[in-house]
């Protein structure tokens, strides 16, 4: 049955995958531009026409309620192609597997149906200016009102997708008494109802493919809490899980001029390939490369073999942010005063400057190198935990962020 | 050799910090940055013009200070630390030590007594368009025209270089005076958005050619300036993100207690301001070098390049890293002080250029 | 491409841990090493051959188990945690690879049956007194005297050389084979008190010509194979010290509470895993591909010592730092691992010959 | 005036020191032979009966009562000269110091003369196997006996010269239900009295110039009190100042493999100082050893202008260690295989050798790495302290090392 299913998948990419020149940006790359976007959710309509979205989703919410197997498949095949699927990853990597975890029937039958045929699109609202590796700690307000809704007062910071999502997992503070891990609730909330309003923020690179997202007493219905009110926690976790499945899955696909591919070809345009030193510092890139790339291919293993990755894949997420850096240092030494300025136009330039700036997203972004280093030796490693503070005091009598309260 | 600045140069220093505290705060970068125009803050120059510090090492008699290295890096340092955009590593450093270094009285007279006035800036053009230093001189050719000079070719990495009203080239036959006005200029997109280079087009540009017995032992004298000069700046750079990084360890609090006070990052800082205290002695040493001991400068300013670019990068880019999130963002300036690194680290050549050439002073 | 192993190869590392767990405990290695004699457990070594390891890749009709690289860099991986005294890396990977490289029925047919039953042992020399892998062809002469050939010169860093039966040597005119007891052996000092290396003196040395028609292809097959044992043995080492060093903070407390609770020491014990995790990968994979990839075998042996020997020694470093003055003591077992991990990153080469080879497989 | 002391000392050092074949191994580095002891404390009294011993210790208990300006002019002229007073370092500079500044009369009139002249050498007893970085959570007890002596019992480690030393400033829990702080007391103990048992402890290079020193039941005065009883922890921290200044004083003399000349030297006779990559290496060593030279140059700069370094000169031991590490690194490139084995009698390989094995001791002892980063962390970058668990709860019920109780 499976085989049939992989020719089916394939058949269909064949013929409706687009071609590369129609590539749509990553939501955390940078913004998708209408056109983009109008046709990536063309492509999302008929993949679920075509019954493959949601493959693992319970059919009676549009899913097709297939197996992991089936899963694998499909992404195996679609690993050929180049998919206008960016858009769409937090909300089917990670709203609508926690409302199928978390959410009630009739949530589940509004949301999930057009989540899945990309006619409305979700975002993550839970990282705050004040609270980053340490969500918990978030100043968001949800007050509820007499008649039962929440009016919520807030700011929400590095939010991809929010110019274009329909809705957003709200994380919010909805008892301060309690200690800060005890006091959150998740909502739905509409990103077109009164007193949101999105910014795009500018990244050091100087594109915006994230926001700020502003709430100011924006009303919540009683029927939208995902989970429990004041378990909140466990829904973010929840959640937070799906995230690390999703970016450990995901692959460099496209022209990169950090990989030692790309350094080597540098090396040997400017001549320099044949350099004792550069062609020892290159031979390392390699070496850090393969490495890590025979880690994810172990661990992909160890998974199919039925042994989870888990918090080891935080192994990864820090060994990639390294070879980055290394990468980085290497890109100097064989592109030289060519990466620090270029003829307007070319784009080679363009792209390497715009590889050497977007670095330091890969030991921030996602959790820094120090918080993977602190789930590597709690969870992994079973080291003990850090003496903390914050357990036992109620939000209110806690400083956090650098701001005044 | 002394490694610590007296009195005099200490004050120096804080009369600039307190200039440019006041003219050249983050937001006036910033303006400056994103303004089309020459990339220049024409106002703070002349107030540095009005303080002296345009003609340092120009000898007192071109209406210069006719001060040392010292003084000089102690200069660089604060706008290193303040990404001041003017035409100081251009015009105060390149320009300067080149004319300083061919030794030719009637240029001194005739470009000195303006840059140091901070009236006239000058650009040397010492790289082809593949970056090498020196290359220019594979790149640009001269022949004679009558009385004078005409150039044709290309050099590029010129600092400054549209602003500029004199440009010094390395061309095939030695070094030539141009017009800056004469050259056509190609902007370069660049890495750092404080710091402005272009390509310079020559299209039988006429220019003056400058008497010189040893052009490559003029371009090797600049080196070792620039290199101790662009090292003070760096060092500003590294000082300025330190502070900020340490003053942020403090007052951001994660899981109820200040960053600073996790080990994670409080070793960090620590090992940032070794690293610092390390660059500091390795560039006065190269300072007072170039003062007092200059047979011993190619390998102090080799040693200063060797230490302080990588040194200076890490240290932005950690400093970046231990502000997190709000870190990478283009509001905060820790990628201001990233982008002048990694684009400091390698203007003069690469590290590894950088270490070839202390081990040939070490006789490796 | 396989890179985890399955039942069979689990329950044979099991097998030999729990082999060695009972036999060849911390304080056995040490009674071995302060014996002035040949530094080998000849009891534990035969327990080997009862399980048939010492024969893992000699062919089942020369008496051996016929199997692959990565049974025995499973084998290799629990002789490294736990530094064996036994001349496996000499006898059952650098002899034994070298024979089978050699190609030569009557020679397998002489040497290996004896080595699989581990009756016999064989040392390979193949460097001179330089050290360089190889060498041995410039400092060993074989000269032919009548039947027979006659060896003079000297041949050095020979693993197990003095207890071995027979040596295989790598001279100017090709491999050949000497009786152990001929040899004239002046035992070396040696960093790790856990591996004996000794100097071979030839003196006219009776041996036997082994027809070889590449004698450096043979050499260089024997390297790559060596170099994938090695790293396993390195791997090996480097679980050991992590798991111990995780023990031990967990354990021990400081300021009130497990030094493990500590940012400095669980950060370093997280680096030490991702390093273990990414090393154990890239040896699976080198030992996959001697046994199914052949032609992809020369970069990814030199891959497996590129990573292998440095990241071992960083984390025995790193793990005897963890373990503060304890682990500086000689009691304490750390300083063994340290000692291994330094003689293992160069048995072979040095790290940077390591990478050369690995440039010269990516024809960089 | 001090022209005339600098002359003075310069000819009595001239017509004093001995040759370098005399030669007094440093108390950290191995045990001195009986025959090397006797010349030392020849030496030192020849030292003091020239009135050159204890400059600026008080001239009542033996010392000259001269300033830190002679201190520094004789610092300055013996550099010139490898004195035999590594016995006398901690004598010297830790114990000594600290009873000029905590002792009775009675004391410094005992024991101050006797040091001075070299008769009696002093050991300091602070660490513990459960007590290493955290030297307050010691163990050795120390319990009153109607008489009022004190009855001591524990184990101390790591203690240099203990097998030579007459005595010992001694640290020692007086109350174990105070707070581990503040229920300790320093002692001048008799290391000849019944009870105290002196076993050398051999470290990884294979010797022992340190040992480990056994309390049974040792009886001590009174009268032997340093300071206040249950004061020693302020004791203690006044002695480890006095340390401080001596580690950041002591300078690699003799030839050591592990400096850029030895290791350009052992490039050059391998013939591959040429090698590109090698020379790089090279010179990176030369780099790192050049900025640390120069940091102390002008820490010693910045003290004569009367910034003492403090704190700071932890920067000193941090990049000290890690200059060590890249040596070894550089050395393995250099010296290949003949860092692993050598020839019997080569005594070459044998230093090289030694100096990779002790290359560990350089980030461990004296306080390690990350000791050091604290302490730059906290007292000159001024960043908050960790929270301590172990501040407010009686010793008794607090856990420590990892030791049964």
């Amino acid at each position: 049955m499976t085989t049939g299913f992989r020719e089916r998948v394939r058949d269909w990419l064949a013929e409706h995958a687009p071609r590369s020149d129609d590539h749509v940006p990553e939501a955390s790359e940078s913004a998708p531009t209408e056109q983009q976007l109008a046709a990536a959710r063309r492509f999302q309509a008929a993949l679920y026409d075509a019954g493959l979205a949601g493959l693992t989703w319970p059919a009676e919410y549009g899913g097709q309620g297939l197996t992991a197997a089936e899963q694998q498949i499909f992404q195996e095949e679609a690993a050929a192609y180049d998919l206008p699927t960016g858009v769409f990853l937090i909300s089917m990597g990670m709203c609508g597997p926690t409302l199928v975890d978390l959410g009630t029937h009739e949530q589940k039958a509004r949301y999930l149906p057009p989540l899945l045929r990309g006619e409305e699109i979700w975002c993550q609202l839970f990282s705050e200016p004040g609270a980053g590796s340490d969500v918990a700690s978030l100043q968001t307000r949800a007050v509820r009102d007499a008649a039962g809704d929440w009016l919520v007062t807030g700011q929400k910071v590095w939010t991809s997708g929010a110019q274009y999502a329909g809705f957003g997992a709200l994380l919010a503070r909805t008892n301060p008494d309690a200690v800060k891990h005890r006091g959150l609730t998740m909502f739905v909330v509409d990103m077109h109802a009164p007193g949101v309003t999105v910014r795009p923020l500018r990244d050091m690179t100087g594109s915006a493919p994230f926001n700020e997202v502003y709430f100011d007493d924006v009303r919540i219905p009683a029927d939208a809490v995902i989970g429990e009110v004041d378990a909140g926690w466990a829904a973010a976790v929840t959640m937070l899980g799906h995230e690390r499945v999703s970016i450990g899955g995901s692959v460099r696909r496209r022209y990169d001029p950090m990989t030692f591919d790309s350094l080597r070809d540098v090396a040997r345009v400017r001549g320099v390939a044949d350099d004792p030193v550069l062609r020892a510092e290159l031979a390392e890139l390699y070496a850090a490369e393969r490495k890590l790339a025979l880690l994810n291919a172990r661990l992909q293993q160890q998974s199919d073999a039925g042994l989870a990755p888990g918090a080891r894949g935080s192994v990864a997420k820090l060994a990639g942010a390294q070879v980055l850096w290394q990468a980085v240092r290497v890109a100097g030494l064989v592109a030289g005063p060519r990466a620090i300025a270029w003829d307007p136009g070319d784009s080679s330039g363009d792209a390497l400057a715009l590889a050497i700036t977007a670095t330091p997203a890969s030991s921030i972004a996602g959790g820094t190198n120090q918080i993977q280093r602190g789930i590597i030796g709690d969870r992994v490693l079973g080291l003990p935990k850090e003496p903390r503070v914050d357990r036992d005091v109620p939000f209110r009598e806690l400083r956090v962020g650098t701001q005044a309260r | 050799m002394r490694l610590i600045l007296d009195e005099e140069q200490t004050g120096l220093g804080d009369s600039v910090r307190a200039l440019l505290a006041d003219h050249c705060p983050p937001q006036r970068v910033r303006e400056v940055m994103a303004d089309d125009g020459e990339g220049i803050d024409r106002r703070l120059w002349t107030q540095l013009a009005t303080l002296g510090m345009t003609g340092l090492l120009v000898p007192e008699a071109s209406g210069g200070a006719g001060a040392g290295h010292v003084e000089r890096c102690v200069v660089l340092a604060e706008l290193g630390a303040a990404l001041a955009p003017v035409p100081y590593l251009s015009s105060a450093v390149l320009a300067t030590d080149t004319v300083a270094a061919l030794g030719d009285d009637s240029l001194a007279e005739e470009l000195l007594p303006g840059i140091a006035a901070g009236q006239q800036t000058a650009a040397v053009a010492v790289a082809g368009t593949g970056g090498r230093w020196g290359s220019a001189a594979d790149s640009v050719q001269a022949a004679r025209d009558g009385g004078h000079w005409r150039l044709a070719g290309e050099a590029a990495f010129v600092v400054d270089g549209p602003s500029a009203d004199h440009v010094l080239v390395y061309a095939d036959h030695g070094w030539f005076l141009a017009d800056g006005g004469a050259v056509s200029w190609r902007p370069s997109r660049t890495l750092d958005p404080t710091r402005r280079m272009a390509r310079a087009e020559f299209a039988g540009t006429s220019a003056r050619r400058v008497p010189c017995g040893d052009p490559a032992g003029v371009l090797e004298a600049v080196w070792h300036r620039a290199a101790v000069a662009l090292a003070a700046e760096q060092l500003g750079g590294m000082r300025r993100v330190l502070a900020d990084t340490v003053e942020y360890a403090k007052a951001r609090v994660q899981f109820g207690r200040p960053i600073g006070s996790q080990q994670a990052v409080k070793h960090a800082c620590a090992d940032l301001y070794a690293s610092c205290e390390q660059a500091e002695a390795v560039l006065w040493h190269a300072a007072w070098t170039a003062d007092h001991d200059p047979a011993a400068l190619p390998e102090a300013a080799a040693l200063a390049q060797v230490v302080l670019g990588p040194a200076a990068f890490d240290t932005a880019a950690a400093g970046l890293q231990l502000h997190g999130g709000i870190g990478y963002t283009w509001e905060h300036d820790a990628h201001l002080y990233y982008k002048r690194a990694k684009t400091s680290e390698l203007l003069l050549g690469t590290p590894a250029d950088h270490r070839a050439r202390l081990a040939d002073a070490l006789c490796l």
